[in-house]
């Protein structure tokens, strides 16, 4: 039964990584908003398939927030701004895919080096799932930094916070982690709010980051 | 006995009187009214958190009151009463002026509080889960502060502020989980393996790899609220667009705070033999920031960004310094700490009025304020002498402690740091000699300042600089140990 | 008793140079005459040229200070101090332990010092162009000459001038090389510091070309004669210090009893038309040089005098 | 009991200053300051001359101040005696000076709070005997100073001079703060008596001695540390550039003897070969550019540096005498660097009184405006005279005996075995002998251009002399100056007890020594009697007077100049300070300033008048300095781009950092 639980944990954490392969790998925001929404939609299952083998209720809670919130308030949301400000055929890729999925192959291994050197004692599923977890993590921050505008450094940085759910769930036994994930929720939503808010009051005339960076210190 | 029940009274005072203070205040509209409740609030706090120190309470799964953190609280407790009497006098003119509007000042007032309360929290809780969520929540209230004018540069400040805050914050709850990963198999599940001081008492056992990466993570993590180059650049922009009782605590505090979660989590590394010495990776970060924001000082054209990277220099040191560990460096980072926190403040209390006066933060535009504003002037020349390491202020000793202590280990390491502590000494006084001396340069019209928090500040670092009564010397020599 | 006779002889060898030093210059100028083929002035010239000054009024610029009237009596002064501590005929002078070679090579720096001041005094622009050359001159003359002194003082072992006198006599001292390189750079700084050819030309009127003349251009009457009456102290102070250092044959020790004195001053005398002699050949026999010329001729004998030194340092057999 | 009292006088002098802010700029708080400093440092100084004289053991007291589990360590003994002797001698005259002159102060709310700070600062440098009260008060002193010199600030090289002057301090201060790091060792040994205690081995105490050179030197200001010293100096008012030339740089000295002489132990030989060196190229650079200058102030200050150098001469053959076991010889070479560290000053704070009275007459520093002042302020031109003399090393005045000494330990350093030195020396001593004829044209050059000629502007024309005050200050100091220059051999005696302490032998005591003369060795080596020298001077001269006037005519008849038989009446045809300096320039120039002269010469039917342009570099600021500058700028306006990315490069910062420290982790077992 170990086995079975173990291997169902063990794909949805890869299929996750996987994901974020995608989303690195997609330069059309509406596909990007896609992607991620499947991106959510396996941490949701991922969740859920946790709380089950941990029999521990309170995880669905989490599992729900993601499926809900993420998968589709937060993607719809972020389309209706896209539409709103008119960036849709926007292409914002810093680096070309080609780098961006080299690195994102080193990242991964990286992560793993550094998690496999944990010892045996500490439980095989927890060491896999964070390893995962690590990877996501840092393809998130990897999709952050190469991205231009606002929109996809939001996606960056929810599938990275994906990645920490995806950790904290895996911790078995792990207090708090309902609150942290809402409380994470509230910091995303705090940024789509910002984004709105630079739109609504017309300050910057897009959300390129770069416009925003017109404002910098010292007043050049 | 008696004081041990004031002291069980007084725990939850510290974190219940901000939480009423700020329900109170976002409900208050009156401007002065406001001000005096936030005054008053903070001298409750103050005065439980001084009450802490007669007795302290058992530690509690949630909340724990040590040696070390009460140290912090203190400090914390007493720069924010400082600055809450420095920001009635400055928000007043701002009101005045028009910059703020009402709306905007009570909405301030209830963030004020907001952050105090974040920050004792962050700083009595026994459990890392909790100095998490604390820490997220100060970096958020002080985001809100910061775009609090609205302004181009201050909204652009805020949300740089805020992006950068939210990876560090993301870092370090993910390095939290690992902790507690590390923690489970040896604690067991559920809360304890999230409890400080069960934690600490048990490091030996963790497993030293995940306690590595762990520690990586929350150094990024928290290192960015701490402001270390290169997690620093929200630092600059955040003091300097923000208002400046916001700025005088942001420099004064949050940077502590962030600073003391990194001190618990160095020592649960301390206590695990096989993980990696934390030590070298503080003392690396620390040199970078303190060379590289000296250097930094030179091209300063604002006033308060110039010394927001002063604060990154200091963080620095005082990174450097908790990083070399041993009796004497230790005391002397934390002493440093201290005085830094106080000078500073002191300094952005000037600087305040400074800026209303002359109507910019342009150095450039101002000149001569020994001149135009003696007292102004004088108060920023002796900030500045003591935040640059010259007696007989505090932050002297603590220099003097951390270099000679350092020379005899390392010595490279030590001509590092006394080269970064030159070249900023000199960047600082660059700019100093353009304000406060030469002719005088932009509106002379007198002020309403409130002088008192700037010199009460300047007194006790001139105080601590000759003479440290006993009791707190003892104090800190018992932290000095325990930080090991 | 002693003590009255050192006393006694003291003053005679103050007087002596006193009196000795006028006809000294008066030698030296009959021989260059003469070998110029010219009949030149009387000896005793120079103490006509003292009386006839002591009868003139003083003219006095009016832009002079009291200090320009005070000088001529402390150059004299120094000069007079300085010229009776050196042994003519006789070492262990009663004072000669109050200042030894160093001591009185400073005196006449201070001389100098002042006589400089003067130069500046009237505020004219001959005086300073006197005045700044003179110290130039003085600025590598004075270390040749300290140099010379460690050379001496390494030999015989003390800067007491008596004590070194009373050495060069004493068989100890054997030919050496840095003497010889002392030798040659004591000469070189005495021409320099008596300002005659080639650095200087004590008789000329051109004024672009003077130095000491060009500093007490503005006196006259008794301050000029005093002032003349230095330089020609000066000039016999040298050559006295010349002869006792390398030439100390016949100066009698502490102990000579007074009828052997006689010999002594013989001895002496006879040095100084020697040296009088060669001086004034010296001076026919060669062109002044310019003036910017003069730092490489002194730097020579400071090189010189450097170089005895370090010879000494490194090893007592030089 | 000394300790005590002088610590209450250090206390009164501390709380002066916030009196002398309560009274703001009032005449009387003039008055109330100078005068109370001047008592309060009188005390002091007899206190600390008994002690000097009494020599008993040395005194100490700990307060419970400072790092809190060591105390302040507070000790007085011969060496801090003697230096403390110094100290208040200068205080007291300047205060003195200061009653008069501090009238004509335009800002005496920016100096009177500091003064009295900045003597109780020297004051405990003096007695500290531990590694942080010592340096406490050491910054302290810069810091006072610092205030002092910024006292003027609206002179932008002031401002200038200000800030090149701190930044020095700071350096220096870093450099002991190392020194004593170093001594302190690990678990922080901080008081003076462990450092005693334990002995360092030779490179750690080589290197030590290396930071005290540089912490100490740059504050005395040995070439090359010095480039501060000509700027601060003259920008502070006159009394307080006293005190900083005259007495400030003698606690530098005071450290370095400390640390070099007392807790590093025994020495290498080849330090003294670096000491030497440093020294012999201080005082030849030091007067060389002292020839150049035509405002007094700068000219006096770049003479400290020279008189530094020569001190430093005396300290070098010292320690290379104790290193080879050759006591007495060492007790000579230190007495001279101390009898010099007394003698200058004396006689440089005289000169700068002189100055500062000279400035407040006139209101001009600069000698090309200057002129004639001798008629106009004749007790001036005396003193001032007195002092020039003195600082010229000429008998019978003091100057001359320390160098006289000095030269004494020169002769006797064949014995030393070690080769370098045996070549370094007697070079040294060359470069002594140089300066001492440089200074000497240097000071004639002074003198002659501000005092004597006739007056150069209106300024200087209507010139009144100074105040009473000023002139008792400078006419005390002149008559310490003759005093020390007939009598050294009690001020040598009086030195015995410290070269005992420091050296383990002094010189022969000269108070047996006939006619009062000094003897450093042997009568048969060398002696030297001021007393009979000076006494020689004024027979002779008055001898020469009296006959003068019996043989000669008193007649005289003033009557324009001679001057060749041309007079020019215009007062601009005299010498000026640059022309006086031409020769030299020409001989040193070249080389040490790469000094270029042009003519520009205007076309044919133009009747402006020609003009010759002298251009003088100042090689060591060029070749240390402006690199350092150029370079810390470069690295500002790199660094500074920093300051302008974008968020998202900030984010790649942060990824980068953790990406680096992942594979440090991986890379660690």
């Amino acid at each position: 039964m170990h086995g079975l639980d173990f291997d169902v944990a063990h794909l949805l954490a890869g299929s996750l990584v996987l994901v974020s392969f995608l989303e690195l790998y997609q330069d059309r925001l509406y596909a990007l908003l896609n992607v991620y929404a499947a991106h959510a939609l396996v941490l949701a299952a991922s969740v859920a398939w946790q709380a089950f083998i941990q029999d521990a209720p309170h995880l669905y809670v989490t599992a729900t927030i993601a499926l809900v919130f993420k998968a589709i308030v937060i993607p719809v949301a972020l389309h209706r701004m896209i539409v709103r400000l008119g960036i849709h055929r926007e292409i914002d890729k810093v680096v070309g895919v080609g780098p961006a999925m080299l690195a994102g192959m080193g990242l991964v291994a990286l992560s793993m080096v550094v998690m496999l050197r944990v010892t045996q004692e500490a439980d095989p599923l927890a060491r896999e799932d964070l390893a995962f977890a690590l990877a996501v993590v840092l393809l998130g921050l990897l999709m952050m930094v190469t991205r231009r505008n606002a929109v996809s450094q939001v996606v960056g940085f929810m599938s990275l916070e994906n990645g920490l759910v995806l950790a904290a769930t895996g911790a078995k036994g792990m207090p708090l982690v309902v609150e942290i994930s809402v409380a994470f929720s509230i910091l995303i939503a705090f940024i789509v709010i910002g984004i709105f808010l630079f739109r609504i009051r017309e300050r910057f005339d897009t959300v390129d980051v770069q416009a925003l960076d017109r404002f910098r210190g010292e007043r050049r | 006995m008696t004081f041990d029940g004031l002291a069980i009274n007084a725990l939850p005072g510290v974190l219940a009187v901000p939480v009423v203070a700020a329900a109170l205040l976002a409900a208050l509209p009156n401007y002065r009214a406001s001000a005096r409740l936030n005054v008053l609030a903070t001298t409750l706090t103050l005065i439980c958190a001084l009450s802490l120190l007669f007795g302290k309470p058992q530690p509690s799964s949630y909340l724990l009151v040590d040696d070390l953190n009460g140290t912090f609280i203190v400090l914390t407790t007493f720069v924010g009463f400082t600055t809450s009497i420095f920001s009635a006098s400055y928000i007043g003119h701002e009101l005045e002026i028009g910059r703020l509007t009402p709306v905007a000042v009570r909405f301030y007032h209830a963030m004020y509080q907001v952050l105090m309360f974040a920050m004792n929290l962050a700083l009595v809780a026994n459990n890392i889960g909790l100095m998490w969520v604390a820490i997220e929540l100060a970096t958020l209230t002080t985001v809100l502060m910061v775009g609090i004018y609205r302004t181009h540069e201050a909204l652009e400040a805020a949300w740089k502020y805020f992006i950068l805050g939210s990876v560090g914050i993301a870092l370090a709850l993910f390095g939290t989980i690992l902790v507690y990963m590390a923690a489970r198999p040896v604690v067991g599940e559920g809360l304890d393996a999230m409890v400080w001081s069960v934690l600490v008492t048990r490091a030996s056992a963790f497993d030293p790899a995940l306690l590595d990466v762990a520690f990586v993570f929350l150094l990024l993590g928290y290192g960015t609220k701490v402001g270390l180059a290169p997690l620093h650049a929200w630092l600059p922009d955040a003091h300097a667009e923000g208002p400046t009782p916001i700025s005088a605590v942001l420099s004064g505090l949050l940077l502590n705070v962030a600073l003391y979660a990194l001190l618990r989590f160095k020592m649960l590394l301390a206590a695990n033999a096989a993980a990696i010495a934390p030590g070298p990776l503080m003392v690396t970060l620390g040199l970078l920031s303190l060379v590289f924001a000296a250097f930094m000082l030179y091209r300063r054209r604002d006033l308060k960004r110039l010394f927001a990277y002063s604060s990154i220099e200091h963080m620095g040191i005082i990174t450097f310094a908790f990083g070399m560990g041993g009796p004497i460096a230790n005391f002397a980072g934390l002493l440093h700490m201290t005085m830094h926190s106080l000078t500073k403040s002191a300094i952005f209390f000037a600087v305040g009025h400074v800026a209303q006066v002359k109507g910019t933060q342009r150095i450039a535009d101002m000149g001569g304020l020994t001149e135009t504003h003696p007292l102004l002037g004088w108060g920023l020349i002796l900030g500045v002498v003591a935040i640059a390491g010259l007696p007989p202020l505090g932050i002297f000793m603590s220099e003097f402690l951390v270099v000679s202590s350092t020379f005899a280990r390392a010595p490279l390491l030590a001509i590092v740091l006394v080269f970064g502590i030159l070249v900023g000494v000199a960047g600082l006084f660059l700019r100093l000699n353009s304000i406060a001396f030469g002719e005088p340069r932009g509106p002379a019209a007198g002020t309403q300042a409130s002088y008192v928090p700037m010199f009460s500040h300047l007194a006790l670092v001139l105080v601590a600089g000759i003479y440290m009564p006993p009791a707190l010397v003892v104090w800190f020599q018992n932290v000095a140990g325990l930080l090991g | 008793m002693v003590l009255i006779r050192d006393l006694v002889i003291q003053g005679a060898q103050m007087l002596l140079v006193l009196l000795l030093a006028p006809l000294f210059t008066g030698f030296v100028r009959k021989v260059k005459a003469r070998l110029l083929r010219r009949q030149g002035p009387p000896l005793i010239q120079p103490y006509r040229e003292l009386a006839r000054l002591m009868r003139k009024e003083v003219v006095l610029a009016e832009s002079a200070s009291w200090l320009f009237r005070v000088i001529p009596y402390l150059i004299f002064a120094a000069t007079w101090v300085a010229a009776s501590l050196v042994p003519t005929f006789r070492t262990g002078l009663l004072f000669s332990w109050s200042a030894d070679l160093i001591a009185i090579i400073a005196l006449i720096g201070s001389g100098r010092f002042f006589l400089a001041l003067a130069g500046m005094d009237v505020g004219t622009s001959f005086g300073g162009i006197g005045s700044s050359r003179e110290v130039m001159i003085a600025s590598l003359a004075e270390p040749a000459m300290i140099m010379i002194v460690f050379t001496l003082a390494l030999i015989a072992g003390s800067t007491q001038l008596s004590t070194i006198a009373a050495f060069m006599t004493s068989s100890a001292v054997g030919l050496r090389v840095s003497l010889g390189l002392a030798l040659i750079a004591l000469v070189m700084v005495a021409i320099a510091e008596n300002g005659r050819i080639p650095i200087d030309n004590p008789a000329t009127h051109l004024e672009l070309t003077m130095v000491h003349e060009a500093m007490v251009l503005e006196y006259s009457g008794r301050h000029l004669a005093l002032i003349e009456l230095s330089t020609w102290l000066k000039l016999i102070l040298y050559v006295s210090l010349i002869g006792c250092l390398f030439a100390p044959w016949g100066i009698e020790s502490a102990a000579a009893a007074l009828p052997t004195l006689a010999v002594g001053i013989a001895a002496y005398v006879g040095k100084l038309a020697v040296g009088g002699f060669l001086l004034a050949v010296f001076e026919t026999s060669i062109a002044k040089m310019r003036v910017f010329r003069v730092p490489e001729f002194l730097g020579a004998a400071l090189m010189l005098g450097l170089l005895a030194t370090l010879l000494r340092f490194v090893s007592e057999s030089f | 009991m000394t300790l005590t009292i002088v610590l209450v006088c250090a206390v009164v002098l501390l709380t002066l200053g916030p009196l002398a802010v309560a009274l703001g700029r009032t005449n009387a708080a003039t008055r109330l300051v100078y005068g109370a400093s001047m008592v309060v440092s009188a005390v002091s100084l007899a206190a600390a001359t008994v002690y000097l004289v009494g020599a008993p053991a040395p005194e100490s007291i700990t307060l419970p101040v400072g790092v809190p589990w060591i105390g302040a360590h507070l000790r007085i003994d011969a060496l801090s005696a003697f230096f403390l002797l110094v100290v208040d001698l200068g205080a007291m005259s300047a205060s003195l000076f200061a009653l008069g002159y501090g009238q004509h102060e335009t800002a005496p709310e920016r100096v009177l709070p500091f003064y009295p700070a900045f003597l109780a600062g020297m004051t405990l440098v003096v007695l500290a005997d531990d590694a942080f009260t010592y340096l406490l008060s050491w910054e302290f002193m810069s810091l006072t100073s610092w205030a002092l010199v910024m006292s003027h600030h609206r002179v932008p090289d002031n401002v200038r001079a200000g800030y090149v002057y701190l930044v020095m301090a700071s350096f220096g201060t870093l450099a002991l703060l190392l020194a004593f790091g170093l001594l302190a060792g690990p678990d922080g040994l901080y008081t003076f008596s462990q450092m005693r205690a334990a002995h360092p081995s030779a490179a750690l105490g080589a290197l030590v001695l290396i930071l005290a050179l540089v912490g100490a030197g740059s504050k005395a200001g040995l070439v090359p540390l010095h480039v501060w010293l000509p700027l601060a100096h003259p920008a502070a008012p006159s009394h307080v550039s006293g005190l900083m030339s005259g007495v400030m740089t003698k606690v530098a000295v005071y450290g370095f003897v400390r640390i070099v002489f007392d807790l590093v132990g025994e020495p290498d030989w080849w330090w003294s070969i670096v000491v030497l060196a440093l020294a012999g190229v201080t005082t030849v650079v030091g007067v060389l550019y002292a020839l150049m200058q035509h405002d007094l102030k700068r000219l006096l200050a770049y003479h400290t540096v020279e008189n530094i150098g020569i001190i430093f001469i005396g300290l070098g053959l010292a320690l290379a005498f104790k290193t080879h076991g050759m006591n007495f010889a060492a007790a000579l070479a230190f007495t001279a660097a101390l009898l010099h560290v007394f003698n200058h000053s004396l006689f440089k704070s005289l000169l700068f009184f002189g100055a500062g009275a000279v400035l407040a007459a006139t209101g001009e520093r600069d000698m090309e405006h200057l002129g004639g002042l001798i008629h106009r302020m004749p007790q001036t031109a005396f003193v001032f005279l007195i002092g020039c003399v003195a600082i010229s090393a000429l008998p019978p005045l003091n100057g001359f005996v320390s160098e006289w000494l000095t030269f004494q330990a020169i002769l006797l350093s064949p014995q030393l075995p070690a080769w370098g030195l045996k070549l370094l020396v007697p070079a040294v001593g060359a470069l002594l002998a140089l300066s001492a004829a440089l200074a000497a044209a240097c000071f004639v050059k002074a003198y002659g251009v501000t005092f004597l000629g006739r007056p150069r502007t209106r300024a200087a024309e209507a010139a009144a002399e100074t105040d009473p005050y000023s002139l008792a200050a400078m006419m005390l100091l002149a008559a310490l100056c003759l005093l020390a220059g007939i009598l050294p051999g009690l001020f040598i005696d009086a030195l015995a007890p410290v070269s005992n302490a420091l050296i383990g032998a002094h010189m022969p005591a000269q108070g047996g020594s006939q006619w009062l003369s000094i003897v450093p060795i042997a009568a048969s080596r060398s002696s030297y009697d001021g007393v009979l020298v000076f006494l020689f001077m004024i027979i002779s001269g008055t001898l020469a007077a009296s006959a003068i006037h019996r043989l000669a005519s008193n007649r005289l008849r003033r009557a324009p100049a001679w001057d060749c038989g041309y007079p020019d009446s215009s007062p601009a045809t005299q010498y000026s300070a640059t022309s006086f300096a031409q020769p030299i320039r020409r001989v040193f120039g070249t080389v040490v300033f790469r000094a270029r002269e042009h003519v520009a010469m205007p076309p044919p039917g133009d009747t402006r008048p020609a003009r010759l342009l002298v251009e003088l570099h100042d090689l060591i600021w060029d070749a240390i300095y402006a690199p350092l500058v150029v370079g810390i700028g470069f690295a500002a306006d790199r660094l500074n781009r920093l300051q302008f990315l974008t968020i998202r490069q900030f984010l790649t910062l942060v990824f980068c950092t953790l990406v680096v420290l992942l594979l440090v982790l991986a890379v660690w077992s």
